[in-house]
């Protein structure tokens, strides 16, 4: 397969899934299936695309030309190259959660679910591999509103009112500002593409410069930069799987990919450096990392404190970005796959508990390592990967932050990143500690509770039915996130010379 | 007016003179003030007069919405032929001129045909118009 | 030969067809007539378009009269655009409306009348655009103007009828203005062709007659076009009348006044007597903007959707206008293209709320709760012309809203950008509000009646074509933004 | 002694205009707009265009005034006291006015043979129709010939008008609705 | 004398002009509108047959023994406006008749109200 018609297959393949889970919608077994498949072969084809970028090609694809000059066009640079890996392969992990998932909690309209899920994977590829402006904004819009529908899975007024405020926020950034921004970039610059080195020098007052940043920064709204960020946790009414889409796999993702491609393509690392004006932006971004950690700190439900985890970890990729250092886009480049793998691991572990025993609040969760033992070691290395501590990925990406950070010379933001450090350790290790040295409440964990869960895998016989864990796809994913927790540190240094070109072109 | 004499009288006497005058002013338009359109118009005033002395009826009768309305889309499609019938010899839309050897007399053929197709429509759309109020009265 | 009758065709094909509807009468026949009518109609547009492309502006000299001294059909680049996007729309709209009217006009048997007045509308519409002659401008206008009061009056609410009486009012009115323009600068003149006024203008251009002449046929137009403030006819005369009604004329009627308010300030007047010696835009920008936000404001909160959606319509006029203000070529291409752009989502949009109604009987919102289900094809319609309203990438909205934009920060006007922005995001608030109690609620019970059903083909495969329309030229614009793009320069009179 | 007759009908004109702004009863304002338009068709035939001033008098004093006359009884004949004072009308009626005649300031005098409408296009119309056209009536030859294409569009308007009046108001069709609401009426 | 009568009578034929204007806009009675807007109308076509007169010509129809003709021009283009000032009022007559039938008046303000109240 060419590298250009491997672009087309990774943007179309998940809409031919999308189209295939609608028409097998009377047999789910087949409908997953196809999910499934396309899954694999997505990855597949997003891995073809690897060994060229590794020998430094930028794979193109050119689909039509909008208007004059614009193109809907493809380019695949390391950046992209790593997120659609990472969105490509996620996705094959939280269909097999969601089949799990789904099924155990007799959701209603799981054609539905996959097909938008679908979509929206490929509006995410779309973002990771546009080679312009104009595609990544049509990708991006895209995305949002693929989303919307799987956001407001249960159609309840609850989830139309995290609807309203989801996409409120995401369209009201995206139009009001980065659209702004954009054609403004276009007017001053008379291209949108992304170029190493960037399109802005030199093209306009460092005022300019400033208000266009701040309205990249904060028009991206995916990016949850406070204070755009209510969205996330509005959006944990929906299914589980769908917030590991929107906080691990695509959504947030896409928002925190995009800030770190504008600063390095569209401004140009050199330029922010050298001017000294993206100062601001790491301040903002500090602030949203410690505030956040602040607030999940405050949170008694899971997924809220994991919510507003993700908003701060968001703000390490957006502070990276604006260090403007190699090390600090570097860092902040690995942190969108460090974070991937261990929130997606954390909010398996979350949708677990709450399959099996319907707990949603972690003043109810003591003692639920006994029973859940697997879960819950899974959840405590998502944890440490989280916390960015070694051996697992999340190590790397702190440290080349901070790495950055002293670059800039800025060592206040060493400062912020150990404090933010220590915060994920208040809010997460209690969690674990709670899990597994805290007695559960009920003296039996057998009786109604549990006997609700119908779905639950018991296993091993020694413990009698002591120990119950989630459906076997569930376990299964959560399970192979975990381990790529433990492998990203083990092979970071792969991860680190693929990205290395970004930063010396 | 129905039960009077004197008007109904002098509208059977009128009648025909103003319907004569209505044909005098369609055919005399290249001379004199007049032309298709107030032709077309006194025309109607005769029919309606009739109406007004006599009874809706009685001038439906003698003049049938039916044929009124076929009256209408005739004299526009009478128009619209003589254009395209210059178009067929080859001239543009409504260039009388090629109509016939000389312009000249082309250009008066045109005129006196489409000043008729005019007055057809007129006299129709103006009945048509009266009929339609008057009938609403006579629903009352 | 046909060639050479391009442009008379054009107008000739709806105006035989009209009378002829009349002598026919039979329902089936007539349909099956203006439907044929139409899509030649379309066709012959489509035709004029290409040879204007090819061969540059055509000329037909009506009579064999050489202008000034007969009527000349002049058709360029702006006025084909404009006929294909007339033409198309109401090829599409005569093809989806034989069910519709079927339903919404159940008392007028005689459906010939219908589709006589319709042609006629067609005819007048079509008829304002390829002339070149200011005098015929306004017999045409009057065609149009007469036979959308009457189609308007055939709504099913008794407020179809007082809501056509004030359109006729006030559309007479500013049909008078603009014939009171028209003496004004006959009188400085002695010309009515407006390529011969043009040239005529320049040496009269200081006098006061010819200011007022300006004044008012701007005044005219606006009253056409619904201009903030002269908006007030529009809301309920698209509310009440039919919906095929509805959709043909909000996609058509008002850009037709855009169109004639470009040829005034362009050809007629030229650039410099409009904008650098009448300073235009200083009055045209705020209305446009006043007009943007408050009839957004006003679409929000209204319940009746097809009243809602024209408020959204008076708001849109308001970005075509904004773009004319800018007098640069990229905001007269951002006028230019939203002109056909939003002639595609409002007829699309309108088509859906009439299949609505034909199966609800009302577009009230408390009667859209679970079409989502029960009318998903309608609906994804509905959506569709919904995202391009608020102009999302890949829809014809955003190519509109990006030459706008671009204009806006070509002048430095960024407030202005943000203004249209931020009506985007109104839009996202009303489309939604539908949206929302499309899916998220459940269906009212209808009492003895069975579940509500997705229209019928013969209407969701016209609305599908327009839907296909919107993605289309919202991804590839070489024959839209393009074909704007090079109007706008020649209104200019700048090599583009 | 021309002007004399001019002022007199334009004093004349003057009156019954503001002799109908002022009635209340519906039925004397319709025949005094009758009035007004055959003023008007006098004076138009004054300024040598008795063509116009022929259909003035049929259509404005004839079919206008019956329709109107027709519609009152149909309706009512008295008008309602207003309710409010209708000042934002005045305003606007004043500006319109006031720039109207703001206009006029540059117009050439009436009747003045170097106006510009004298000097193009209307001349070759006197001189040429002759021999071009070959009628004397040079409304008619101008009218059906050299904007012959203004008068198919006329036909047009009016038989657009037909079409609405059939439409508001078709006999057959007012009858059967109200056959129907009867037989709703018995159900 | 001409020029300052000529000037005059424009500003006479203005002021019929706006006291139709008036009419229709101030006034709440349908069928009053009605009357204004052809009061508007008729004013507007005297405006424009004002212009074709020629000074010492005579009507546009060539005869022996004239010279100076009127111009025809404007007569013609009013013959048309008049026509379609006719065809206005006889739609909007058509109009008001519906709207008695439908509301039992033609008055706007209670035609609102009525509105209103439903």
């Amino acid at each position: 397969m060419s590298p250009s018609t491997a672009i087309y297959a990774a943007v179309a393949l998940p809409l031919v899934g999308a189209a295939l889970v609608v028409s097998l919608r009377r047999w789910p077994n087949l409908r997953e299936a196809a999910s499934l498949i396309t899954g694999g072969a997505l990855f597949g084809v997003v891995l073809s695309l690897l060994p060229h970028v590794q020998s430094g090609a930028r794979p193109e694809a050119q689909v039509v030309e909008v208007m004059s000059g614009l193109w809907l066009a493809f380019k695949v640079e390391p950046l992209g190259m790593l997120f659609a890996l990472v969105a490509s392969g996620l996705w094959i992990v939280t269909t097999t959660y969601s089949i799990g998932y789904m099924r155990g909690q007799h959701e209603v309209d799981q054609t539905r679910f996959y097909a938008w899920f679908a979509i929206a994977i490929s509006a995410a590829m779309g973002v990771a591999m546009a080679a312009n402006l104009l595609t990544l904004f049509t990708f991006y819009e895209l995305l949002t509103l693929s989303t919307y529908p799987l956001v407001t899975h249960h159609r309840t007024e609850k989830a139309m009112r995290a609807g309203r405020v989801y996409l409120g926020i995401l369209l009201g950034t995206s139009i009001g500002f980065l659209l702004l921004a954009i054609i403004w970039t276009y007017y001053l610059a008379g291209t949108l593409d992304f170029r190493p080195g960037g399109i802005l020098a030199g093209t306009a007052d460092n005022w300019v410069i400033v208000v266009l940043l701040a309205l990249f920064a904060f028009g991206t709204g995916k990016a949850a930069l406070m204070p755009f960020h209510r969205w996330l946790p509005a959006a944990m009414v929906a299914p589980t799987p769908v917030s590991a889409l929107l906080h691990a796999v695509a959504v947030v993702k896409a928002g925190v990919f995009s800030i770190m491609k504008i600063v390095v393509y569209i401004f140009g690392i050199e330029l922010l450096h050298d001017t000294g004006l993206s100062i601001w932006l790491m301040y903002a971004a500090a602030f949203t990392i410690i505030a956040a950690s602040l607030v999940a700190l405050t949170k008694d439900n899971l997924k809220a404190r994991l919510a507003y985890s993700t908003i701060s970890q968001l703000s390490y990729i957006v502070l990276g970005a604006a260090m403007a250092t190699s090390a600090g886009v570097l860092g902040g480049s690995m942190h969108i796959a460090m974070h991937a793998f261990g929130k997606i691991t954390l909010f398996f572990c979350a949708g677990a508990i709450y399959v099996v025993a319907h707990k949603t609040d972690i003043s109810d969760m003591r003692g639920i390592g006994r029973t859940m033992p697997i879960t819950m070691t899974a959840f405590f290395i998502g944890a440490l990967s989280i916390i960015g501590l070694p051996p697992m990925g999340g190590a790397w990406s702190k440290w080349f932050l901070a790495l950055g950070a002293l670059e800039a010379e800025k060592a206040i933001f060493v400062a912020v990143l150990m404090i933010s450090s220590l915060l994920n350790v208040a809010y997460l290790m209690p969690i674990v500690a709670r899990a597994f040295f805290v007695a559960p409440a009920e003296p039996a964990p057998g009786d109604d509770d549990f006997a609700g869960a119908p779905q639950g895998t018991v296993l091993g016989a020694n413990g009698g039915s002591s120990i119950k864990e989630a459906p076997v796809f569930c376990l299964v994913a959560l399970c192979a996130t975990a381990a790529g927790c433990l492998a990203l540190f083990f092979f970071a240094d792969d991860l680190y010379q693929l990205l290395t070109p970004i930063v010396n072109p | 007016m129905r039960d009077q004499a004197v008007p109904r009288v002098v509208a059977k006497l009128l009648i025909p003179y103003i319907l004569l005058y209505a044909f005098y002013v369609q055919w005399h338009g290249d001379y004199g003030p007049g032309g298709g359109f107030q032709a077309g118009v006194i025309f109607a005033a005769a029919i309606i007069l009739y109406a007004l002395i006599f009874d809706l009826r009685t001038a439906q009768q003698a003049i049938r919405p039916r044929v009124v309305g076929l009256l209408v889309p005739l004299g526009l499609l009478l128009y619209i032929g003589v254009g395209i019938a210059t178009m067929l010899k080859g001239g543009v839309f409504l260039e009388y001129g090629v109509l016939e050897h000389d312009p000249v007399h082309g250009q008066h053929l045109g005129i006196l045909l489409i000043e008729l197709g005019v007055g057809t429509t007129v006299a129709g759309v103006m009945i048509t118009i009266f009929y339609g109020f008057a009938e609403a009265v006579s629903d009352r | 030969m046909i060639d050479n009758h391009l442009p008379i065709l054009q107008i000739l094909l709806p105006l035989v067809a009209a009378p002829l509807c009349l002598l026919l009468r039979h329902r089936v026949v007539v349909t099956a007539l203006a439907i044929a009518v139409t899509w030649v109609t379309f066709a012959v547009s489509v035709a004029l378009m290409a040879t204007v492309l090819q061969q540059g502006p055509i000329s037909y000299e009506l009579g064999g009269w050489p202008p000034p001294w007969g009527i000349e059909y002049r058709v360029d680049i702006l006025s084909a655009f404009v006929l294909v996007l007339v033409s198309g729309i109401g090829a599409v709209v005569a093809t989806w409306s034989p069910a519709s009217i079927s339903v919404e006009l159940p008392r007028y048997e005689r459906h010939y009348l219908f589709y006589c007045a319709y042609l006629l509308c067609l005819t007048g519409l079509l008829g304002i655009t390829i002339t070149g002659d200011m005098f015929n401008v306004f017999v045409f206008l009057e065609i149009s103007a007469l036979s959308s009061y009457v189609l308007i009056s055939m709504g099913q609410d008794r407020r179809a009828l007082t809501a056509a009486y004030s359109y006729l009012i006030m559309g007479t009115l500013g049909a008078t203005f603009i014939l009171i323009g028209i003496g004004l600068l006959y009188i400085m003149t002695g010309t009515l062709n407006m390529a011969d006024l043009a040239l005529r203008l320049q040496d009269v251009a200081d006098t006061r007659t010819v200011i007022v002449a300006f004044a008012f046929l701007i005044v005219g137009v606006s009253l056409k076009m619904a201009l903030f403030p002269l908006h007030l006819w529009l809301p309920n005369a698209y509310a009440y009348a039919p919906s095929a009604v509805t959709a043909f004329l909000a996609a058509t009627a008002t850009k037709v006044a855009v169109y004639l308010l470009l040829r005034f300030f362009f050809t007629v007047f030229g650039y410099d007597f409009s904008f650098d010696r009448m300073q235009l835009w200083i009055v045209l920008m705020p209305l446009a903007l006043i007009g943007i936000l408050t009839a957004s404001l006003v679409a929000v909160f209204q319940n009746n959707i097809k009243r809602m959606l024209a408020y959204s319509s008076v708001a849109q006029i308001g970005y075509m206008v904004l773009g004319i203000s800018f007098a640069s070529v990229s905001g007269l291409t951002g006028g230019v293209v939203h002109l056909f752009n939003h002639g595609l989502m409002k007829c699309t949009l309108f088509l859906a709320m009439g299949c609505i109604v034909y199966r609800c009987g009302s577009v009230h919102i408390d009667e859209m709760r679970g079409l989502g289900r029960r009318m998903p094809w309608t609906m994804a319609a509905f959506v569709a012309g919904g995202l391009s309203l608020i102009g999302v990438p890949m829809t014809v909205g955003f190519i509109s809203k990006w030459f706008l934009v671009k204009a806006a920060l070509e002048q430095g006007l960024w407030p202005v950008a943000g203004v249209i922005l931020f009506s985007s995001l109104l839009a996202v608030v009303y489309i939604w509000r539908v949206i929302e109690v499309a899916y998220f609620e459940e269906p009212l019970a209808v009492d003895g009646q069975g579940p509500v059903r997705e229209a019928p083909l013969s209407m969701l495969i016209p609305m599908w074509v327009l839907v296909a329309a919107i993605f289309y030229f919202g991804v590839t614009t070489e024959l839209t933004a393009g074909i704007a793009q090079q109007a706008a320069a020649s209104l200019l009179g700048v090599v583009p | 002694m021309n002007w004399v007759i001019d002022i007199v009908l334009l004093a004349l004109l003057m009156f019954t205009a503001v002799t109908i702004a002022r009635l209340r009863g519906l039925f004397s304002a319709a025949i005094v707009a009758g009035i007004y338009s055959l003023l008007g068709a006098c004076w138009m035939s004054v300024l040598d265009q008795p063509d116009v001033a022929f259909t003035e008098a049929a259509v404005g004093a004839g079919i206008s005034t019956v329709l109107i006359l027709v519609t009152l009884s149909l309706t009512t004949s008295e008008e309602k006291e207003p309710k409010h004072t209708p000042l934002l009308p005045l305003v606007v009626v004043l500006i319109t006015g006031a720039a109207l005649i703001y206009g006029t300031i540059d117009m050439p005098r009436l009747g003045d043979p170097q106006a510009p409408t004298n000097l193009h296009v209307a001349p070759r119309y006197i001189e040429e129709s002759p021999h071009e056209i070959g009628v004397p009536n040079l409304v008619t030859a101008v009218l059906a010939s050299y904007r012959g294409y203004d008068t198919l569009g006329e036909t047009a308007v009016i038989l657009t008008a037909g079409v609405g009046v059939m439409i508001l108001l078709g006999g057959a069709r007012r009858r059967r609705w109200r056959a129907d609401d009867d037989k709703r009426d018995r159900a | 004398m001409m020029e300052t009568i000529g000037l005059y009578n424009y500003w006479v034929v203005i002021v019929l002009m706006m006291t139709g204007f008036y009419i229709v806009v101030a006034r709440d009675n349908l069928i009053k509108k009605v009357i204004g807007l052809s009061i508007f109308q008729t004013s507007v076509f005297l405006l424009f047959i004002s212009v074709g007169k020629v000074e010492g010509g005579t009507a546009p129809i060539i005869a022996d023994g004239f010279e100076v003709y009127s111009n025809p021009l404007p007569g013609v283009l009013i013959l048309t406006a008049i026509v379609v000032g006719v065809a206005t009022t006889a739609v909007a007559l058509g109009l008001v008749v519906r709207i008695n039938e439908e509301y039992g008046t033609i008055e706007e303000t209670e035609i609102h109200r009525q509105d209103v109240e439903a």
